[in-house]
């Protein structure tokens, strides 16, 4: 069976075409801001300007027509509203116009659900780590429950955020990291653990309050930034393993891409004897294929949606998905 | 700033009626569903034609909502003539 | 990409014959200063209201068009407030 589906709840807009097993197209576009932020109006335009020409070029890249399509697959949320609802309004008119059957997706769910399609790992623990979601999913009781997730901002929003005060352009991930191995001494910050679950908005302040006082060396508190934030990750996602009995962990979201993170949850993984796997890049951050391989796997599973259950859901809790697929 | 309250009309005239229909019923879930912003909005759909009728209380209340929904009816056209 | 034609009414009630008339003035300048447009409009001042009446090649000309109609009347009206 082939799968359409539309990504688009923040500032990408990604289209993917997957088989049960397989990736035929995969091909997204970011909306650069210059500055980072959330801009949810020109997410919008920008999804809508960049829909057709994108949806054609998947399809010619998969040797796909959209006839042959069996379901179509959109983001239905988290995310942001005036984005959600460009592509949701143009999954429908996909829907209604080839007869075809629509299903939506939970993005944090696909996130998860798309580290299978080629990594060796059924069941795993996933650490989800992007621009502005931060949360250790794992499934329990037919539900995917979160075992602890940010309070307040996403990591990667507190990476660039930090990045922007240095003054060193967006996004900031990749140029943290540099920063951060020649990073020599650890410089003293705010842990980022708060009860079972993460809160990044005190370290930030800190790390940018002590930036401000040119008494550190950049490196070094990009260094220990790193450190400090991504221990916090590493103990919630350890907590979730352990309360779990699960025996596989998975890193997904943008900010997988950082090696010093995988170098810390691989450690984590292997003292307890689990699996440690990241999908490539291109299936870790926002993209299409993630919603079409989740949302084949729903529609073979027998999950149907009528055109009036297509309302997008901007506050989509994972734990509001009962999971009948496997 | 002195309230401007605008009303008024837009009526789309799509190829055919099938077209004009998909880009209704795909247009009409974010009507039924868009949170209320200072402006009332009704959607109909008459053969080939889709009619927007719009009460706002200003003019940047009309504006954003003029802006979502010839934008999605913009979306769904492209999806239909794919 | 098949045409869907555009046409509408829009129609602002101002709080006074004066207002309406000094916005009225102000918009139709900066309507001659755009050269060639893909929308078709008519502008009238009726007391204390003004009716814009449009045509439009398709979507997008009209969404730059309202656009631009609906921030020169709030420029104008941000200056008459003043
Ligand atoms: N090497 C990296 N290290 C840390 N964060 C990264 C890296 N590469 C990208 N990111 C972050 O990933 C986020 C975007 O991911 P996403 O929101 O999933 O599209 C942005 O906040 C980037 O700064
Ligand atoms: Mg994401």
């Amino acid at each position: 069976m082939i799968a359409l589906g539309i990504e688009g709840t923040a500032h990408t807009l990604g289209i993917g075409i997957t088989t049960e097993d397989k990736v035929l197209a995969n091909i997204f576009d970011t909306l650069t801001t210059e500055k980072g932020g959330i801009h949810p109006k020109e997410a919008a335009e920008h999804h809508a300007k960049l829909l057709k020409p994108l949806l054609r070029r998947a399809l010619q890249e998969a040797g796909v027509k959209i006839e042959d399509v069996n379901v179509i697959v959109f983001s239905q949320g988290p995310g942001l509203g005036p984005a959600l609802r460009v592509v949701a309004t143009a999954a429908r008119a996909l829907a209604l116009r080839y007869s075809k059957p629509i299903v939506g997706v939970n993005h944090c769910i696909a996130h998860v659900e798309v580290s299978k399609l080629y990594g060796d790992v059924r069941d795993p623990v996933g650490l989800y780590v992007s621009g502005g979601n931060t949360q250790v999913i794992a499934l329990k009781g037919g539900r995917y429950r979160v075992f602890g997730e940010t309070l307040d901002i996403g990591i990667g929003n507190a990476i660039d955020t930090f990045a922007r005060e240095l003054g060193i352009g967006f996004p900031g991930g990749p140029k943290i990291e540099k920063l951060a191995q020649k990073g020599e001494k650890y410089i003293e910050l705010p842990y980022a653990v708060k009860g079972m679950d993460l809160s990044f908005s005190g370290i930030l302040t800190e790390v940018v309050r002590k930036y401000k006082s040119g008494k550190y060396r950049i490196e070094d508190l990009a260094y220990s930034f790193q450190e400090t934030a991504f221990a916090a990750l590493v103990e919630v996602t350890e907590r979730a393993l352990a309360h779990t009995g699960k025996d596989e962990v998975v890193l997904v979201g943008g900010v997988a891409a950082n090696n010093r993170l995988r170098e810390m949850l691989k450690a984590m993984a292997e003292d307890r004897g689990a699996k440690f796997y990241v999908p490539p890049y291109d299936l870790c951050r926002d993209n299409g294929a993630m919603i079409a391989y989740t949302g084949l796997k729903m529609f073979k599973a027998g999950i149907r949606f009528k055109i009036e259950e297509t309302t997008v859901k901007q506050k989509f809790r994972t734990d509001e998905v009962e999971v009948t697929w496997s | 700033m002195k309230k401007a309250p605008i009303q008024g009309m837009i009526e789309i005239e799509f190829p055919s009626e099938d077209i004009a229909k998909v880009v209704y019923e795909s247009v009409i879930i974010e009507d039924r569903t868009v949170p209320y912003r200072r402006t009332k909005t009704k959607l109909e759909l008459e053969g080939k034609k889709i009619r927007i009728e719009f009460t706002a209380e200003d003019n940047s209340a009309l504006r954003g909502t003029l802006n979502s929904y010839l934008r999605w009816i913009k979306v769904a056209m492209d999806a239909v003539e794919l």
